[in-house]
């Protein structure tokens, strides 16, 4: 018998195929049409599995791909836990948003392989699955981009996937040199291999360059502001409460202990991102890209946090602080895309209600008091110190800026019948989703930090977290004040030059010519047929001479 | 039995080769039964010997043709590779071109070269010798020739013309080098080394060279691939049989021949070979993608991708360590897989929807939506897009790099899935996302016969299989897992 | 003393009259000097005591092959002056002439540093001409000890025959061998050709018969006859014969045909060309005989040359 | 004893002259039937310096074996003649022509 | 005995063959193939007789030499009879349908067989003699049949080829005849081994030599002395230039190699090999050069013909010289003469071939025979496997020659020659490409302007190129056959 060499508990592997085979199934005749269906089904094994699951009793498979292995640690489960959720909750949502949507199929069929992508992501312990993961959320995610296929999403979903092609190569390096240097698929061992490797400079520097493009590390993050706008809501809020995590899993796969020089990078490419973002979505209108530029701004913290986690050498509290703040920010940030699709379908008389649960949910992501936020802030502020501890701190009112702005931008654009409501399949996502982003953390701090939540409801902390929000609302008005029409940036501030700067090099390469077999047809005209024939038929003539000459070369030459 | 094994095999090609040619063009019955009966026979024979040479066999033909001279057929495992990706996919080519051609005409012409072809390939793949490996070489060139010329057009013509003017000289290369190092060291077997001793080391370098010259031309290294874009020309069928069964196989295999087998990886190490080789090799790799990125015809664009995927192979031997080789081996069946679906697709479009040009591809997928889908297999395992094959190659390609110190390579790969993925997603783009042509909105083409699209999705899944499951011990990568470290390893 | 001189007179003669020949302004003068060039070497192998030979170089050297310049020379009056050709260039006419010269100049050489006494194969001819069957050393060695070339030689000729043949018009196939003459009733060709011949023909006879003891052969008898017969046929006494003619051909391969079955039948008694001492004798003259007379008829046709279509004389 | 007056060996010498003479005759004109003529010429010069050095020792009289040859040497020479001059009639009478096609350089 | 006669029917019986077609013409094609089938027995009988108990040597008439003429057979004249009897006989089906006109006798009908016949009894002639002035009667034996050959279609443009190839021929017996007297004088023998056994480097050895080798190298066409070649074998009827192409200049060369490879080996000094194998490398380039810019089919294989010869001559400083002793001497002697043999039988199938097409398209232009293949398959197939062995592809014979021949020269560090056979290769694919390309081309217009051609008569090319073919693929009785006789006694194998 063939030796499938399979150990370790089955359910995560499970977990994996589940979405799968929905996926396959959607491609099914009779399921075509209702694919939708299986959106919401496809993340339970996975949420079951971050619920109830074993934690590091890994999964091996040998003869899968180049050897699974999967595992579970803490920090796992709980990104595992706040991804399915929201997997789950975009994938109800999306029932209610996108009933009459074309090529569900295909929607549905890429939704579940991106899931699948993003739940290995989490889960794969061994590189070769890892990178097949990534690729999975990576490039599946591009159908959920482009989806309506108009030019815009087509646009996006240009610059989305280069992007993801170029982060995959740069992966994929990162990923050899740390094989190499392990001598094992092992992401432990490579970790661990990659401290001290000579080429580990390169690989930590390319692993960065491409999980940091998922993870939208500035200056790699202009696939963010085009791809969430063009995609439909309820992939938008996986996109960026979701798949953008997976560049930061990989990042605490695969990161190794080290003092070299990128952990200070990554301190500050994160806080530019953070500040950046806040000024580049400032310039928007569209609320998506706003969110998108939001959803930059707060990767950069959790970017920062890394940074100085490895700077500090403390990386379990940074990593926990971090997964809690990813936990929250992913939560949080599905509810506020939902809400986008939520006004679209609300009359007048629904939108104070939404507005008001997104303004909490703006709030929380701001690090307002008593939300959820606020203690997911506080966790990551105990490692920062001096100049880095304000800089976080004052991200508040970066956040709160950006936040108002989106908030102010949706407030007029409810749909035009003024009685109507979203169905319930939409609003009660979207309200789960509030509920958990504000409530999760209040449950988990004490297991991802060092704090207490009756530290929390101190008021050294409570001021810690009211400030800076109300330093961004105040800013807020009097930029209202001061710059009524606000300033325009591009969605995607840098791709127009990328794209441009590609068309021309391709450009300069066509003109290279091409080698080929030399052609004999300038031969003719060397040996003129005509002529020489005539010249040898005469040399009868020359015949004696030639003659007399070979003899006396003999006579000369010969062996006397 | 087992000594006649190797002969067997060959001779499953050779027979229906010769008794085709002899067939009248209406006999498509016998004709078909000949040749797909054949490449059963074949896969049989294979799977049988692969079962024996995982145990450790190994089967030898000898004849004698002059003093001297010998045809020694052998089979060991890195043989064995070679023959069951060829015999795989003879069979398919076979079930695929029946349905391609037809009752088009000079048909028993084309299945006699053709499997004649095969056999020459079985030949190279088995060469216990070098003398016997040449001769067989050259047989393929011979039997090629009237493949890409198949359409009897002057583009065909054109093609046939420079393939033949990139071989010959390239003949002549090999000839030179076999014979130059034979006269100093005798008939060469592979499975005896010789002691190059007897050479000094700028001769040796100098021979060598002459080696990847000769077969570089059908490995398509650059700057010797310009034939392999022009005999595009070429019906699918035999472009399938270029890309994947036969040709640029046979010298990606003949040049891992050489550095294993007459050579030895240290001494090429040691003669500082293996650097500028893989040097080469990565040229190829770029400048196939490059120039890939630039065509407008899809089978011309599919060309320049093999210029560049093959030398993946090269790669694999001339980096001289273990890992990178079981990598270039597992990369030859891979490749082959992997663009044999996609020239089986490109022959379904320009054959059922008059496909031809890159922009012509706009919404075939909803139209063809079979053989779209195995194009963008196809495609995104060259791309290396895991899990389909290609990522296999690149990892172990990449580690192996890095393994004997040309951590270099692994931006090549990198560079080289960029340019890949460059020029791949554009055409899966227009599939999928752009709308169609009115004509193929009014008159959406077939995929029929199921000869056409059975063979593409088979190959199709296949490359999706050997990548899922790479971690089996008969996948590819196991098998060359094997080869290496049974037979080259200390 | 008055030998030697003779000698010394006579080459430089034979060299003045190849020269003449060679470089002679005309045509026509060039070919009258080589046939006076031919009879003057014929006297030189007189003085070579070679005597078969120079019956040899005078009827076959100087005699046919100086009927066969003629006759072409008769050919070319059509022919414009300016396409008779003429000289190469200067310079290598200079260069052909000193590789000439060298040439000469190394024959010369080589014949001086000659061991002076060689023997060449006299003591093996005498040792063995009492085995022949003949007298006549040249013949020996002709018919017997060498018969083999002398087989061969005699097929050359056919073999030109054929080839001459070969030469016709298609449509002249079957036609009359070459271009019929038309003779000036009771002129001097006519009266000659009723004289000659029966002199030539005892002359030639008596060639062939004596051959096997004294000088004298096929060949050189067979170059009379064939000498008679073309005079005969010039005169007008009898026709050309059909190049279809079986007789014809019959009897143009009747000497070599002999010659060779006597070869093949040799095997019998030990080898090919074997000729057992008792019956050599025998058949040499046999073979002699046939061979001249197919001989004689051959070499009269090659001069005919091949048919031509012609209207037949009046 | 050799001496410059042995008769064989005049004779030698002066067919090694006709022969210089019948080759420069040969190559140096381009009208068909001098060629043929010269040719006769280097013929019958081999001939000479073969018959003499059959007879370098004139006590024991000519070998009969180069004269053998000699006589077939002139027969086989005669029919070669017989062929070319039949041919040059053939080409004259085709061509109008007494040499061939590249040697005249008045025909271009 | 039975090998002496073998040895005598192989030039009786096509002597005999040759009165017989003159008088008896409506049976000549008939005659014609009983005597090359007799000949190919005897020389079959021969081989095998060779193989088993070595050279067979008969004395003419019982006169040993010096006095009388020897012949003899050793592998390589065996070789050569074998080779030239089974073109002959090919040939000779082959002519059937061009020179057996019904009702009455033609020029050419009566005129090619006796000329075949005595051609093969010349070459055989000359294959087995052993006594230099037997084999000039047999030159000119040879030189009148082949010459009369070439003007068998009556052309103005033939008869002038004639003209010429007459008058380089003539002038290279001449030389030849000179050299042979000028031995006789210094021997008193005309014999080979007499010769052989006693040469001491004289003058009139060397002089001798070289004016033998002058003339030989004029009849073999070699460069610069090829300008006859081209006009001559494409002006000829396609089976009689295949007979003249492939075998006539083979004559001449055989008894260059036995010159100097078996008579006066001490007097092949390097000046005079590196001299033979400059000229041969010339007349590869130049010959092949030639051949590329070629309008019509017949001079394209002409010049080939021309180019293919100039290989026999390498043969010359890689086995002679002071390379005769060397280990390397017998591969590159063996494939020179290899080489000779396949070159014949491919050489011979293109002719054929080329007369086919002639038949067909009237025309050997090779504009006219775009398409060709269409109509011949079979043909075109004969000529594309010969194009194979003369490019010296495997598994073809010209393969296995020129591998021997390319082992030689690197054994030997003779890179120049190396180049050149593998230069000589790479140029044969030019320009027998192009014909090719063009046979196999679909036709201009789609009409069908070429005539069928019978099956059967279509056949005698290929088995000529299947023969080229087999040659390499059993090369291994050849092989050592040729070494039978060898006078060099350097090692055998590759």
């Amino acid at each position: 018998m063939i030796d499938l060499q399979v150990s370790g508990p089955l359910f995560p592997l499970f977990v994996l195929i589940w979405p799968l085979v929905l996926g396959l199934a959607a491609s099914l005749p009779s399921v075509r049409s209702n694919a939708i269906v299986l959106l919401p089904l496809a993340p339970l094994p996975a949420l079951v599995l971050a619920v109830v699951g074993p934690l590091n009793i890994p999964t091996e498979a040998g003869i899968l791909l180049l050897g699974v292995t999967l595992n579970l640690d803490i920090n796992g489960t709980l990104f595992l836990g706040a991804i399915s959720g929201l997997w789950c909750l975009g994938g109800i949502f999306a029932l209610g948003y996108m009933r009459m949507t074309p090529n569900p199929a295909v929607f549905a069929g890429f939704w579940c392989l991106t899931l699948s992508g993003n739940l290995g992501v989490v889960l794969s312990q061994d590189a070769g699955s890892f990178y097949v993961s990534f690729a999975a959320v990576s490039l599946a995610a591009y159908f959920l981009v482009v989806h309506e296929r108009t030019e815009r999403a087509l646009y996006a979903g240009r610059i989305y996937i280069f992007l993801a092609v170029v982060g995959e190569a740069l992966l994929l390096i990162g990923l050899l040199i740390g094989v190499d240097a392990a001598n094992s698929m092992s992401i432990a061992k490579i970790r661990v291999a990659l401290a001290d490797a000579p080429q580990a400079g390169w690989a930590v520097f390319c692993l960065i360059g491409g999980l940091g493009i998922k993870a939208g590390l500035v200056p790699l993050h202009v696939w963010l502001p085009l791809a969430h706008p063009a995609a439909p809501t309820p992939a938008s809020a996986v996109l960026s409460g979701a798949i953008v995590k997976a560049g930061i899993i990989g990042f605490i796969q695969f990161l190794p202990d080290g003092t070299a020089l990128w952990p200070s990078m990554l301190l500050v490419l994160g806080l530019a991102g953070t500040y950046g973002a806040v000024f580049l979505g400032l310039g928007q209108t569209n609320p998506k890209a706003i969110l998108a530029y939001s959803t930059i701004s707060q990767m950069g913290l959790v970017i920062a946090v890394i940074g100085v986690g490895h700077l500090t050498g403390n990386t379990v509290a940074a990593y926990g602080a971090a997964a809690l703040y990813c936990a929250h920010h992913g939560l949080a940030k599905g509810a506020l895309f939902m809400s986008v699709g939520m006004v679209g379908k609300s009359g007048r008389t629904f939108m104070p209600f939404v507005l008001f649960v997104t303004g909490l949910m703006a709030a929380s992501i701001a690090g307002a008091p008593f939300a959820g936020g606020a203690l997911a802030k506080s966790a990551i502020k105990t490692l920062f110190e001096d100049w880095a501890l304000l800089l976080v701190t004052l991200s508040g009112a970066g956040t709160t800026l950006l936040l108002a702005r989106f908030l102010m931008t949706i407030a007029s654009n409810h749909g035009p019948e003024p009685d109507k409501r979203p169905s319930a399949l939409m609003s009660v996502p979207w309200f789960v989703a509030v509920v958990a982003a504000l409530l999760v953390p209040w449950v988990l701090v004490d297991r991802y930090s060092d704090l207490s939540v009756p530290y929390l409801l101190s008021t050294g902390a409570l001021w810690d977290a009211s400030w800076p929000v109300a330093l961004g609302l105040v800013c807020f008005f009097v930029g209202l004040r001061l710059l009524p029409g606000g300033f325009r940036v591009a969605e995607g501030d840098i791709a127009g030059p990328l794209v441009k700067s590609v068309a021309a090099v391709k450009r300069m390469l066509a003109a290279v010519p091409e080698p080929t077999v030399p052609t004999i047809k300038g031969l003719d005209h060397i040996v003129s047929a005509s002529r020489t024939q005539a010249a040898e038929r005469r040399l009868l003539q020359l015949a004696p001479i030639c003659v007399a000459a070979l003899i006396l070369a003999m006579l000369m030459f010969a062996n006397i | 039995m087992t000594a006649a094994l190797p002969f067997l095999v060959l001779m499953t090609s050779l027979v229906p080769a010769l008794a085709t040619f002899w067939l009248p063009e209406n006999q498509a019955a016998t004709r078909n039964g000949l040749n797909l009966g054949g490449a059963i026979l074949k896969l049989v024979l294979v799977a049988y010997m692969l079962y024996a040479v995982g145990q450790g066999a190994v089967f030898e033909t000898r004849l004698e043709l002059a003093p001297g001279l010998f045809l020694l057929l052998r089979i060991d495992a890195l043989a064995l590779l070679f023959v069951t990706l060829s015999a795989f996919l003879w069979l398919l080519t076979t079930i695929y071109a029946i349905a391609y051609f037809g009752n088009g005409p000079n048909l028993s012409r084309f299945f006699g070269f053709f499997s004649l072809c095969v056999a020459a390939t079985t030949g190279i793949a088995f060469s216990g010798t070098l003398i016997t490996f040449f001769l067989f070489y050259e047989l393929l060139t011979l039997s090629t020739w009237p493949l890409v010329v198949h359409k009897q057009n002057e583009k065909s013509f054109a093609a046939g013309g420079s393939y033949l003017g990139f071989a010959l000289p390239a003949s002549a290369a090999l000839l030179v080098a076999i014979i130059w190092l034979e006269s100093v060291t005798g008939p060469i077997e592979f499975a005896a080394p010789r002691e190059l001793s007897g050479l000094d080391a700028f001769d040796l370098r100098l021979i060598l060279a002459l080696f990847v010259l000769g077969l570089g031309v059908k490995a398509a290294i650059v700057p010797l691939h310009g034939w392999l874009p022009a005999a595009m020309a070429a019906p699918a069928p035999v472009s399938a049989l270029l890309h994947a069964v036969a040709v640029v196989k046979a010298g990606a295999f003949g040049i891992v021949r050489i550095i294993y087998d007459v050579f030895g990886i240290d001494l090429v190490s040691q003669l500082g070979m293996a650097q500028p080789l893989a040097i080469l090799a990565s040229i190829t790799i770029l400048y196939g993608s490059l120039r890939a990125l630039q065509q407008d015809d899809i089978k011309r664009r599919l060309a320049f991708s093999t210029v560049s995927q093959v030398s993946y192979i090269v790669l694999g031997a001339a980096l001289a360590g273990p890992i990178a080789a079981i990598g270039g081996l597992a990369h030859l069946v891979h490749q082959g897989l992997m663009k044999i679906t996609l020239f089986f697709c490109a022959g379904i479009f320009a054959e059922r929807a008059g496909i031809e040009k890159i922009h012509h591809l706009d919404g075939v997928g909803a139209r063809m939506p079979w053989t779209a889908f195995c194009f963008s297999l196809g495609a995104m395992g060259m791309i290396g897009i895991p899990p389909m094959a290609g990522f296999v190659s690149k990892l172990y390609l990449g580690v192996g790099a890095l393994e004997t110190g040309a951590g270099w390579v692994v931006f090549v790969l990198a560079g080289s899935s960029l340019l890949n993925a460059a020029y791949f997603l554009p055409l899966l783009y227009r599939m999928w996302f752009l709308p169609a042509r009115e004509d193929l909105e009014t008159q959406p083409p077939s995929e029929r016969p199921l000869g056409l699209i059975v063979p593409a999705v088979v190959t199709a899944t296949a490359a999706l299989g050997v990548g899922l499951l790479a971690g089996a011990p008969i996948s590819p990568l196991g098998w060359a897992t094997l080869i290496i470290e049974r037979d080259y390893l200390p | 003393m008055i030998d030697s001189l003779f000698d010394l007179v006579l080459c430089a003669l034979i060299i003045f009259v190849a020269f003449a020949a060679v470089s002679g302004r005309d045509l026509f003068t060039a070919i009258v000097f080589f046939i006076v060039y031919g009879l003057m070497v014929a006297i030189a192998w007189l003085r070579l005591e070679a005597i078969d030979v120079a019956l040899a170089e005078a009827a076959i050297g100087a005699g046919l092959t100086g009927v066969l310049l003629l006759g072409a020379y008769g050919r070319f009056k059509n022919i414009d002056a300016a396409r008779m050709g003429s000289w190469v260039p200067l310079p290598v006419l200079i260069v052909i002439a000193l590789a000439a010269t060298g040439l000469s100049a190394a024959v010369g050489v080589v014949l001086i540093a000659l061991d002076p006494n060689g023997l060449g194969l006299i003591p093996a001819v005498n040792a063995n001409i009492a085995q022949s069957g003949v007298f006549n050393p040249v013949t020996a060695v002709l018919l017997n000890f060498r018969a083999y070339d002398t087989l061969l030689e005699s097929i050359v000729l056919v073999v030109a025959l054929v080839g001459v043949w070969t030469l016709a018009d298609n449509s002249a196939w079957g036609q009359r061998v070459g271009k019929t003459q038309s003779v000036r009733a009771n002129g001097v060709l006519q009266s000659f050709g009723r004289t000659l011949p029966p002199i030539g023909l005892m002359i030639g006879i008596y060639f062939v018969w004596a051959g096997s003891s004294q000088p004298g052969g096929a060949f050189q008898g067979g170059t009379i006859l064939a000498a008679v017969g073309l005079l005969s046929a010039m005169a007008g006494l009898f026709p050309p014969p059909r190049v279809n003619d079986a007789r014809l051909r019959l009897s143009v391969i009747a000497g070599p045909i002999l010659f060779l079955a006597v070869a093949i039948a040799g095997t019998a008694w030990g080898g090919m060309f074997v000729l057992p001492a008792d019956l050599a004798y025998g058949l040499i003259l046999a073979i002699e005989i046939v061979l001249a007379l197919s001989i004689a008829i051959t070499l009269m046709l090659l001069v005919l040359g091949p048919p031509e279509m012609t209207e037949t004389p009046q | 004893m050799m001496t410059w007056a042995s008769g064989w060996l005049i004779y030698g010498l002066t067919g090694a002259t006709l022969i210089g003479l019948g080759l420069f005759g040969f190559a140096s004109h381009t009208n068909l039937l001098r060629r043929i003529l010269a040719f006769n010429v280097v013929g019958s010069g081999i001939f000479l310096v073969f018959g003499a050095t059959g007879f370098r020792v004139p006590e024991l009289g000519a070998d009969a074996v180069p004269q053998a040859l000699i006589i077939t040497g002139i027969v086989v020479a005669l029919s070669a003649t017989a062929l070319a001059v039949s041919l040059i009639t053939r080409h004259a009478s085709l061509s109008g022509s007494a040499t061939l096609p590249d040697d005249d350089r008045e025909d271009r | 005995m039975p090998s002496s006669l073998a040895l005598t029917a192989i030039i009786g019986a096509p002597l005999l063959g040759f009165f017989m077609t003159i008088v008896w013409s409506r049976a000549a094609a008939v005659v014609a193939s009983l005597t090359s089938m007799v000949v190919l027995v005897a020389a079959v009988f021969l081989a095998v007789s060779v193989s088993a108990h070595g050279a067979v040597l008969t004395s003419l008439g019982g006169w040993d030499a010096p006095l009388g003429i020897e012949l003899a057979a050793d592998g390589l004249s065996v070789m050569f009879m074998i080779v030239s009897g089974a073109i002959v006989l090919v040939v000779g089906a082959y002519a059937q349908h061009e020179f057996v006109h019904p009702g009455t006798e033609t020029r050419s009908g009566f005129a090619f067989w006796p000329l075949m016949l005595v051609l093969l009894a010349a070459l055989n002639g000359i294959f087995v003699s052993r006594d230099f002035f037997n084999l000039y009667v047999c030159f000119e034996l040879l030189t009148l049949s082949a010459v009369a050959m070439v003007t068998l279609n009556g052309k103005t443009e033939s008869i002038t080829a004639a003209l010429r190839y007459l008058l380089f021929a003539l002038l290279g017996s001449i030389l030849y005849l000179l050299g042979a007297v000028l031995l006789y004088a210094q021997f008193g023998s005309l014999d080979m081994g007499v010769i052989g056994q006693s040469v001491s480097s004289s003058g009139a050895e060397i002089l001798a030599a070289g004016l033998m080798t002058a003339g030989l190298a004029l009849k073999t066409a070699l460069f610069p002395f090829h300008g006859w070649l081209p006009p001559a074998h494409s002006g000829a009827p396609p089976p009689a230039s295949a007979m003249l192409s492939s075998l006539v200049p083979k004559a001449s060369y055989f008894i260059t190699i036995r010159l100097w490879f078996d008579v006066m080996p001490e007097l092949a000094g390097n000046p005079l090999t590196l001299a033979l194998g400059g000229l041969g490398g010339a007349a590869i380039l130049y010959g092949s050069l030639q051949a590329i810019v070629q309008t019509r089919l017949k001079m394209v294989v002409a010049y080939s013909t021309v180019a293919q010869l100039g290989y026999l001559f390498i043969v010359f400083p890689l086995a002679g010289g002071d390379s005769a002793a060397q280990p390397w001497s017998a591969g590159a002697w063996t494939g020179g003469m290899l080489h000779a043999l396949s070159h014949a039988l491919a050489k011979s199938a293109m002719f054929l071939c080329a007369g086919l097409f002639i038949i067909s398209a009237r025309t050997d232009d090779l504009e006219a025979l775009r398409g060709i293949a269409q109509t011949m398959p079979m043909t075109a197939f004969a000529f594309t496997l010969a194009a194979i062995s003369l490019l010296g592809l495997p598994p073809s014979g010209g393969f296995i020659a020129k591998y021997l021949m390319l082992t030689s020269a690197f054994a030997s560090g003779g890179w120049i020659w190396a180049f050149l056979i593998l230069a000589g290769g790479l140029l044969a694919a030019l320009y027998l490409y192009r014909p090719v390309r063009i046979m196999l081309s679909l036709p201009k217009q789609p009409g069908q302007p070429f005539k069928p051609i019978s099956r059967w008569w279509q056949v005698a090319p290929l088995v000529l190129a299947l023969g080229a073919v087999f040659l390499g693929i059993g090369s291994n009785e050849p092989y050592a056959l040729l070494q039978i006789g060898r006078p060099v006694a350097a090692e055998t194998g590759l």
